[in-house]
């Protein structure tokens, strides 16, 4: 694979609601490898974009141009199960978990695009269906130790705190198979020392092949971890740069970030 | 074997026993049937509210298909039982999948209503249809079922006639159990596999589902399929061993009574909706016997029903087994897996 | 001014505050940090009478509100910012701040504040008549401070409120906490952001597994080096 | 025990209930009679209730329920059709004889035999055809009505009423306005009614039962439709006097029974049943009355054994006919009867006898 | 024919709509399906016929009165049966209510026995049944007339409780967040229990002015009642009250004209196939809005 060929490219994107413009004409790009970073004060439309790239929403205009490197594929307008399938997985600004199955399950069930017995394996245990239920079982005890949560596989996950349900969906998300991950505000909820292994794990989950594009709040995580930084404005890309770039940049110290932290 | 499959096999066992006992007349056979019958329709329609969360107020539209497909077919054309339950499943779950397809998009009650709509107009078409039902008039006289090996045992010798014909509520008791059992190992296998952890997963969160790769509307389609399969296959058991059929049979009130089942089950729960229908079913059946001898008038017996439902719920608000996908935690690979997340000290 | 004793609260048989006893007086800024699970929101919901305490008690002004409902305690002066900020999805922005208002009857006193709360974040005002369900993560975050500000507690309860907020809005956020202590306001504040709680507390709390395992004077925390390294991320 | 015991099985709750309470209320006085004049042959006769709300399900339930209690002598029941047929082949199977005072349908006299050829359900009201008959010959020869609109109940007693009615009608040449069906419990009948006004019926015969016959009668007068009713058996309650008001007069009806040619024991009922329960006797309790005294007497004469009840009630025949306060009642071959029928119609709010009557 | 037709449905539609519009106060406010809100209705009908009965009330003062022990009933029914299942799953107070719509409604057969019943017709205004308007050939009572503008005055009233005064949004506050409600200083229970005092309130109007109309009742009547009521609030769009009164027409024309043009046999078919099909078009109802939870 050509390493500079984007993995997912946002082609002049937006999306309306009613008379609202939540994006309009943005376009950036996702290198594989590299951690990008999506910021902006709130309501500039962070989420939207995310909804629009997961196939949660339709793009009202533009393209959405997933794994370049294989032609260009277009998926605006897929379903979210089919850009799971493609490879995209995600994470929730507001947890959405299942939050009454055991935290094993959770991840089992993020599995599913990647196996297929159906009723009658199921019906008959075929051989075939046990082995596959061991490896989805393998797989899913391998994410959960990865995120830290073999121990509490058993739990019910609406038992966990916040930090711990942050971390079951993101092991969800990469239970999916994916090669690209979209993690909205990871760390919201998080104290430093939280926020810190969280660090360790989004360069973790990098070396396992998957690239991350994150909103953040968190300006320390941002410039610390973020190789690209993407900054949207009422709909609006403003400014798109390495984080030394952004951090100067008047604009964006107006618009987002304000006079102190743009020190932290 | 662990104390607890120890004492499932033995409560099996005296299930199978019951009608050798010397007091098991055709009433205590027929109510034990009668649970039985719910306890299908029971697991059937928890797939649907249960399973994937969506309220189902119709499901005896189901019961219904099933009862009259198998009745038309044994009286038009004489077919086996055995060659039946196969077609009326199909029959019913093409009707699962006609309710449900055009349904997906709906959420909450404004399913739940169409549904309603649905069933009411199935019992409207049984009703009114009466050159295919014979509509209120019912059908009856429907031959009940039998084992026919001759073709079998002629070959054999042909002094055998191995043909058995039901008759009594023994035989009958035995086919509901078996297919009690059959269905209860079934969904408990669909409830825990890649399906049923789709349902789960749609009944909690339909666009985390979905963002976890699974496709809604399918395995939506699917849980109707199956739900409607299973209620049918339960009206063809009814339409044989109640051998008369009419419309009467499969009012709303039908469909109610098997959602109360299985929510004062413990809604998702397969074994709470066998006991379900064991409650509700019995505690009709009981309060028949118990309030005469009170010196209360038949005509109180449902107000001590109602009463009895509301006060269950009040104390068991989620029903008497709460506890969602259980049939996962006994599966050897999950068992297996907890005990060595116990060796190795994390749990 | 609120004084909570030796509280035990349960989740079914999950005992998730094991005796928490604090202390708040009257105009100050108490925080209370500690890790995820530690209890700090059972703390504050607990005083809410959301999830009354099994044992112990909780005494506001003098009144023993601990088996009080919600509602009443709400109207004692209570009032919290909640996680998870639970606004009304389906109710219109100015919906949502005149339900903050429901126990207030001055009609001009509301107007005026809902027009202080416009002041605070401009967004609101522009976003005014739509759903609340439909704003960003940290548009819903506003209304709910602004929502609990709009029926003028004598105690404001915050659970993090900076949570999802830009941090041009964080700052802004400290700000109109420090100015509404400085209007009268009693503030009990639970943050991730020790950091910023601390520069603004008065006095703090930590929070461990369900027990208090150091209270004290906000500046001194900040200075102690377990807090230090647990949860201001300095090591 | 000093005891005999028959069972009653009937709806006494759920939507049918009132017709359970006719049944009751019928059979009750029948044995309170028995029972004070010192029982049957010394022994009280006892009743056991049983409410199945006429739901064929709940009926097969008590069906084996009394099948099984060898001291339940015979049965009085049930009300519905449907019920009575899911009920019936757990009688036939386990020989117990019933009677149904108001079951029409004509399948139970097809599936009524064991396999030796036994009747074991019988009853003691018209057959729904014969009554359909009856009315549309008096609509033609007695009413002389060109023209006559029919609204049945979707039920097997109103479809059965209706086609006899309609087919007899066509053979004598009496015209069908037009045919419209309703459901229990409907309370709007005015679509159906709009339409028959368009046409030229002069008359509607109701096929259903006295509750929304009186509703059918009070909105086709609103809706300023003033033709004659005409119906069978099952209009035959004061009820629909009162819930019709003036809008019943003008109403004609088939009964089995009509107190003004009635024998001094139905006068005798009649003027009891009014005492008790404070309203007028029906043809539901009269034949409900009738039944539980064939019973008692197949029991007395018979001999209280189950067997010999039945047969007992099958030799109610020309022969031998019960002597009821609804008349004779003579069963055939299949259980069904044959009974006189009378024409009733309100006038200034009560039931009389119609000035014609037709034989 | 077919103005008679149209007047026959917008009748039976503004009697559903009456019945729909106290029926989707509670739904809206709980989104429980209250199953007994039907027998509510039939006890508001046989409370006021008792009480002209028994203690010679004149109409509207029997009517007053029964609608303070509707509402006395509904509030009771939401202390005992509904209040301790706040918390519960959703489906437990629908289980609940169709327990005590069993209950209720046997507790009637044996208070007032099973028969159906007319209204006390000698009580009623004597105008009542006299025509007020008469055109291309169809007449109005006085009471229809009557019916009509009370269930459009109840509409337009209600729907301005509900959407202009602190206690309707309230209301609408509970409904989608009783937690919250509550952290705002809502008494929950109170506002609840206000709810059920007005829906039920209403229920009794609905039972008690039906039964004049049609001049019967019977325990059994709230059943098709509570259906009807139940698919005119959710065809209207869940809690909105303008929306009940539009589905409880919408039912109504089209089981009028169902019958009248299509076949009696399937009058309730085509009502429930009308219903259907505006549900699949409209999946939130006539007047619902969908409630987004964002992603
Ligand atoms: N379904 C919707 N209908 C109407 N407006 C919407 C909808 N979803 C989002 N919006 C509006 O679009 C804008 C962008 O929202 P979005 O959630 O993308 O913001 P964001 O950048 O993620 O903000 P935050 O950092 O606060 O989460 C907001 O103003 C929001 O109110
Ligand atoms: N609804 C619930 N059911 C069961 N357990 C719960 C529930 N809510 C919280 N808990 C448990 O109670 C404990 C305290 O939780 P709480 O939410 O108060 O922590 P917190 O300090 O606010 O954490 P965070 O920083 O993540 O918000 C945790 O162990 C949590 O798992
Ligand atoms: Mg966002
Ligand atoms: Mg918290």
């Amino acid at each position: 694979m050509n390493a500079s060929a984007p993995l997912l490219k946002v082609d002049g994107v937006s999306k309306q609601f009613g008379g609202l413009m939540a994006l309009s004409e943005v376009s950036f790009e996702v290198l594989p490898g590299r951690i990008t970073g999506l910021i902006g004060p709130n309501g500039a439309g962070k989420t939207t974009l995310f909804n629009c790239i997961a196939g949660v929403y339709t793009p009202t205009k533009g393209r959405l141009l997933f794994d370049a490197a294989d032609g260009a594929r277009r998926t605006n307008g897929f379903k979210p199960e089919r850009m799971t399938a493609l490879g995209i997985a995600r994470t929730f600004q507001n947890i959405r978990l299942f939050s009454q199955l055991t935290v094993l399950d959770n991840v089992r069930i993020g599995r599913h695009c990647r196996t297929s017995q159906g009723l009658f394996g199921a019906i008959f245990r075929t051989a075939a269906q046990v082995a596959e239920e061991r490896r989805i079982v393998d797989e899913a005890m391998r994410w959960l130790s990865f995120v830290g949560l073999e121990g509490k596989a058993f739990f019910q996950s609406s038992a966990l705190s916040y930090g711990d349900q942050r971390r079951l969906e993101i092991a969800r998300a990469l239970a999916t198979g994916p090669r690209l991950l979209l993690l909205d505000e990871p760390a919201a909820g998080m104290n430093p020392q939280e926020t810190a292994s969280l660090v360790g794990l989004i360069h973790a989950i990098m070396k396992e092949g998957v690239t991350v594009v994150l909103i953040e709040h968190d300006m320390k995580l941002v410039m610390s971890i973020c190789e690209h930084l993407v900054v949207l404005d009422h709909g609006m890309k403003i400014a798109e740069g390495g984080p030394r770039d952004i951090r100067e940049n008047p604009q964006v110290i107006e618009a987002y970030l304000g006079r102190g932290a743009a020190h932290a | 074997m662990n104390t607890k499959t120890l004492l499932r096999n033995a409560l099996l066992l005296a299930v199978l026993a019951i009608p050798l006992l010397p007091f098991a007349g055709d009433y205590l056979l027929h109510v034990l049937t009668l649970i039985m019958v719910y306890m299908v329709l029971a697991m059937g329609l928890n797939v649907v509210p249960g399973l994937c969360g969506m309220l189902d107020l119709g499901f005896v539209g189901f019961y219904g298909v099933g009862a009259y497909t198998c009745g038309l077919l044994t009286m038009n054309y004489e077919l086996s039982l055995w060659l039946i339950l196969p077609i009326a499943a199909l029959n019913g779950a093409v009707w699962g999948i006609l309710r449900g397809a055009p349904t997906l998009r709906l959420t909450g009650d404004y399913f739940a209503i169409v549904t309603f709509g649905f069933s009411e107009l199935v019992v409207l078409f049984l009703t009114n249809e009466i050159w295919l039902t014979r509509g209120p008039l019912g059908l009856p006289g429907i031959a009940p079922a039998s084992i026919d090996l001759s073709w079998l045992s002629k070959a054999i010798n042909p002094e055998w006639d191995w043909y058995w014909e039901f008759i009594g509520e023994k035989p009958y008791f035995y086919m509901a159990f078996v297919m009690v059992v059959g269905v209860f190992f079934m969904m408990r296998r669909i409830e825990d596999s890649r399906i049923g952890r789709a349902w789960f997963a749609i009944r909690e969160d339909d666009l985390a589902a979905a963002s976890a790769g699974i496709d809604v509307q399918i395995y939506k389609v699917i849980a109707y399929a199956v739900s409607a399969a299973i209620g049918a296959v339960a009206g063809s058991f009814l339409a044989r061993w109640t051998m008369f059929l009419s419309p009467d049979m499969f009012k709303f009130w039908e469909s109610f009574l098997v959602l109360c089942m299985i929510v004062l089950g413990g809604l998702g729960n397969m074994t709470g909706a066998l006991l379900g229908s064991v409650v509700l079913i019995a505690m009709g059946e009981l309060l028949r016997e118990i309030l005469p001898r009170l010196g209360m008038p038949a005509e109180t017996r449902f107000i001590v029903y109602g009463l009895i439902m509301v006060l269950i719920m009040r104390f068991k608000p989620s029903g008497f087994l709460p506890k969602i996908a259980d049939a996962a935690l006994h599966n050897p690979i999950i068992v297996e897996l907890r005990r060595s997340l116990k060796a190795k000290g994390v749990v | 001014m609120l004084k909570v004793e030796n509280i035990r609260t349960f989740y079914g048989n999950i005992e998730a505050l094991k005796g928490v006893s604090l202390e708040v007086n009257r105009g100050e800024i108490v925080t209370l940090i500690g890790a995820n699970g530690a209890g700090k929101s059972t703390t504050l919901m607990s005083i809410s009478g959301v999830t009354p305490p099994r044992t112990g008690s909780v005494v506001f002004e003098g009144r023993d509100i601990t088996r009080m409902p919600t509602d009443r305690i709400v109207a004692t002066g209570i009032t919290q910012v909640p996680e998870g900020r639970l606004i009304f999805p389906g109710l219109t922005v100015r919906e949502n701040l005149m339900m903050g208002a429901y126990l207030r009857n001055d009609k001009a006193g509301i107007a005026q504040d809902l027009e202080h709360i416009y002041g605070l974040f401009p967004i609101l005002k522009e976003r005014r008549a739509q759903h609340g369900g439909t704003l960003s993560g940290g548009e819903q975050q506003m209304l709910a401070i602004g929502r609990a500000l709009m029926s003028r507690p004598k105690l404001l309860l915050l659970d993090e409120p900076s949570l999802g907020l830009a941090p041009i809005v964080v700052e802004n956020i400290f700000g109109v906490i420090t100015k509404i202590n400085a209007e009268g306001v009693t503030v009990m504040l639970v943050e991730q952001n020790a950091q910023m709680a601390l520069s603004i507390a008065h006095r703090a709390y930590v929070l461990e597994t369900g027990h208090v395992t150091l209270s004290g004077d906000a500046r001194e925390l900040m200075n102690d080096p377990k807090v230090q390294s647990a949860y201001l991320g300095l090591d | 025990a000093d005891s005999v015991k028959i069972a009653v099985a009937a709806p006494f709750t759920g939507a049918a209930a009132p017709y359970g309470d006719n049944v009751k209320a019928g059979v009750q006085i029948k044995v309170d009679e028995i029972n004070a004049a010192g029982g049957l042959g010394g022994k009280t006769l006892e009743v056991v209730w049983m409410d199945e709300q006429c739901d064929p399900k709940e009926a097969a339930t008590v069906a084996p329920k009394i099948a099984q209690d060898k001291s339940i002598l015979a049965v009085v029941g049930h009300v519905c059709s449907s019920a009575h047929l899911a009920a019936l082949p757990f009688y036939v199977r386990e020989g117990v004889a019933a009677i149904s005072a108001t079951a029409t349908n004509p399948s139970i006299s097809e599936k009524n035999k064991d396999r030796a050829g036994k009747v074991w359900s019988f009853r003691n009201v018209y057959r729904d055809d014969f009554q359909g008959i009856f009315m549309a010959r008096y609509a033609k020869n007695v009413l002389n009505l060109p023209s006559v609109a029919v609204f049945y109940e979707n039920n097997d007693y109103g479809i059965g009423l209706k086609d006899s009615f309609v087919g007899e009608a066509k053979k004598l040449g009496l015209k069908i306005a037009g045919e419209e069906a309703y459901i229990k419990g409907a309370q709007d009948f005015t679509p159906q009614l709009t339409k028959f006004k368009a046409t030229d019926a002069k008359g509607i015969f109701l096929a259903g039962y006295y509750g929304e016959g009186a509703l059918i009668a009070a909105q086709a007068k609103k809706l300023g439709m003033d033709v004659v009713k005409m119906g069978g058996d099952g209009l035959d309650n004061v009820d629909y006097i009162k819930l019709g008001a003036t809008s019943a007069e003008n109403t004609f009806l088939a009964v089995p029974f009509l107190e003004d040619v009635a024998s001094p024991e139905a006068k005798a009922f009649v003027a009891k049943f009014k005492d008790t329960y404070k309203r007028d006797a029906d043809y539901m309790s009269v034949n409900a009355y009738d039944a539980a005294g064939m019973v008692a007497e197949a029991i007395l004469k018979g001999g209280a054994d189950r067997a010999k009840v039945r047969d007992y009630l099958a030799g109610f025949t020309a022969a031998r006919p019960y002597m009821g306060i609804g008349g004779k009642t003579v069963f055939d071959a299949k259980g069904d009867c044959e009974k006189p029928a009378f024409v009733k119609t309100v006038k200034d709010g009560k039931f009389v006898a119609a000035p014609k009557q037709m034989n | 024919m077919l103005e008679q037709q149209l007047i026959n449905g917008l009748t039976l539609g503004v009697i559903y709509a009456l019945i729909a519009v106290g029926y989707s106060m509670v739904y809206g406010v709980i989104e429980l399906i209250n199953f007994a809100h039907g027998e509510i209705y039939m006890f508001g009908a046989f409370f006021c016929a008792t009480f002209i009965t028994a203690f010679g009330l004149p109409f509207f003062p029997a009517m007053a009165l029964a609608m303070i022990c509707c509402a006395c009933l509904g509030v009771l029914l939401d202390i005992f049966a509904y209040r301790p299942l706040r918390r519960a799953p959703r489906l437990a107070p629908l289980i609940t209510a169709i327990g005590m719509s069993i209950f209720l409604q046997n507790l009637a057969m044996i208070v007032w026995g099973s028969r159906p019943k007319p209204f006390p017709q000698e009580a009623l205004p004597a105008f009542f049944h006299e025509t007020a308007l008469t055109f291309s050939g169809v007449q109005l009572s006085w009471l229809q007339l009557f019916i009509f503008s009370l269930t459009i005055v109840l509409m337009i009233g209600l729907n301005l409780v509900i959407t202009r005064t602190k206690t309707g949004t309230a209301m609408r506050a509970l409904a989608q967040n009783q937690r919250a409600a509550a952290l705002m200083g809502i008494n929950v229970n109170r506002i609840i229990s206000f709810t059920f005092m007005i829906g039920s309130s209403l229920g009794a109007v609905a039972g008690i002015l039906v039964s004049v109309f049609y001049n019967t009742m019977y325990p059994t009547m709230g059943y098709n009642a509570g259906v009807k009521a139940f698919a005119a609030a959710v065809l209207g769009g869940i809690g909105s009250v303008p929306g009940a009164m539009l589905g409880g027409i919408v039912l109504g024309v089209a089981e009028a004209l169902g019958a009248g043009y299509v076949s009696s046999l399937y009058r309730d078919g085509v009502a429930y196939a009308v219903l259907i099909a505006v549900i699949l078009f409209r999946p939130t109802g006539l007047f619902g809005k969908a409630v987004r939870q964002k992603a």
